[in-house]
């Protein structure tokens, strides 16, 4: 289990090898990766994260572990960037491993929904029309309730 | 007893963090926004929405009922918007 | 939409990261990677999948084409190796690109689902005991049924 | 026409492909499995319980009741097992 909160950049693809290099009588890895999206109406020139890093590490943490214990997972990690970040850049990737791929879907939709509302980084859009914060979304909690 | 704000809030407030000396009878987070307010008109205006003010004692997300009895960092802050 | 069928072994990472730089304005990528699996209380020594590669790129494009009008999808790849394979290799690697997480899942579960039971490949273990076809399970049936 | 058979459908027959010229009344693939059946004991045998053996028509998925009727390769198989 791991859980990185860092404001350093990171490789989707090395992330997704050395976690695979863990798979040891696993058959099922899902990833998700977040990336800086730069809508075609509303673009943006960056997105900075504000973070609560002490908090985030133990949130992430204990949604890890829930998981981990729910879907009978053999391995998950989150890593989440903060700071200044550009359109295309990864924000965040979650990865699990289990024997069966249901497990592994699930799972890895279960954190990154309770990782939207939980765990505590602040966006802000940057853009032609200036800065504004990104505003907490009612769906996101409605994607959390639906695993309660 | 350490606050930290964070995001909008912090913004508003102008400042990431203070020192208080909350009064003993200050027991719970909801005790303690009431008091920042009391004190402070710019802080009163910034939690008019209880709803929007979440908050974290030593580190642990919590709910307004929470102790902050012998708490050393208080975190208050908007709803989260990471992933 | 990308669709390879074929002996050659895949670099998990590799792949994620080619198709992240397509990720042009989209926000979310989900990957899923299935790995020889060798059960501790079954263990295997090799995999064996036996391919139709005609019908099989046929029958993938036509998922892939489904699932990205049907998910509104940006992108789709799906990678699926046939031949001897051994514990830990991957075998099967698909990914797709949304705006939104919720289709991003939910569009690799789909292309999942199908590809089990609709792309012509077909499992043979070895182990200790000797060599034999794996069977279609009824729960891949009922995963498909599901998205009907 | 060509006939293709894979997985353990082909470990019985012996064969992964053979050459045919059924009759011109053998028009889908039901027709085509009962007349290779029909000539070929081991065949019948394989393909006993007809819900196991799928079947693609010039490399697309069909079903039994298509037809066969100028098709170059027809291909039976068992269901599939991959991912």
């Amino acid at each position: 289990m791991t859980v990185r909160v860092s404001t350093d950049s990171f490789d989707p693809g090395t992330e997704v090898n050395a976690f695979l290099r863990a798979a040891d009588g696993a058959g099922a890895a899902v990833t998700f990766t977040g990336v800086v999206r730069s809508k075609p109406d509303d673009p943006i020139t960056a997105l900075t994260l504000e973070c609560y890093p002490e908090l985030a590490v133990n949130q992430l943490t204990a949604i890890v572990e829930h998981a981990t214990a729910r879907f009978g997972l053999l391995a998950a990690t989150v890593i989440h960037r903060y700071g200044t970040l550009h359109p295309g850049e990864p924000i965040v990737q979650v990865m699990t491993l289990s024997p069966h791929r249901d497990a592994a879907f699930k799972s890895a939709e279960f954190l990154m929904d309770y990782l939207k509302t939980d765990a505590p980084f602040w966006k802000q859009e940057t853009g032609p029309k200036g800065t504004h914060w990104v505003e907490a979304k009612a769906e996101d909690d409605l994607a959390k309730a639906r695993w309660e | 007893m350490k606050i930290l704000y964070f995001a909008w809030l912090r913004e508003r407030l102008n400042r990431g963090e203070e020192d208080v000396s909350p009064p003993t009878e200050v027991a719970t987070v909801a005790d303690l926004i009431d008091w920042l307010a009391s004190r402070d008109e710019a802080f009163a205006h910034a939690v008019e929405k209880r709803t929007l003010i979440k908050a974290a004692v030593d580190a642990k997300l919590v709910k307004h009922d929470a102790s902050i009895i012998g708490a050393k960092t208080i975190a208050l802050f908007p709803p989260m918007t990471g992933g």
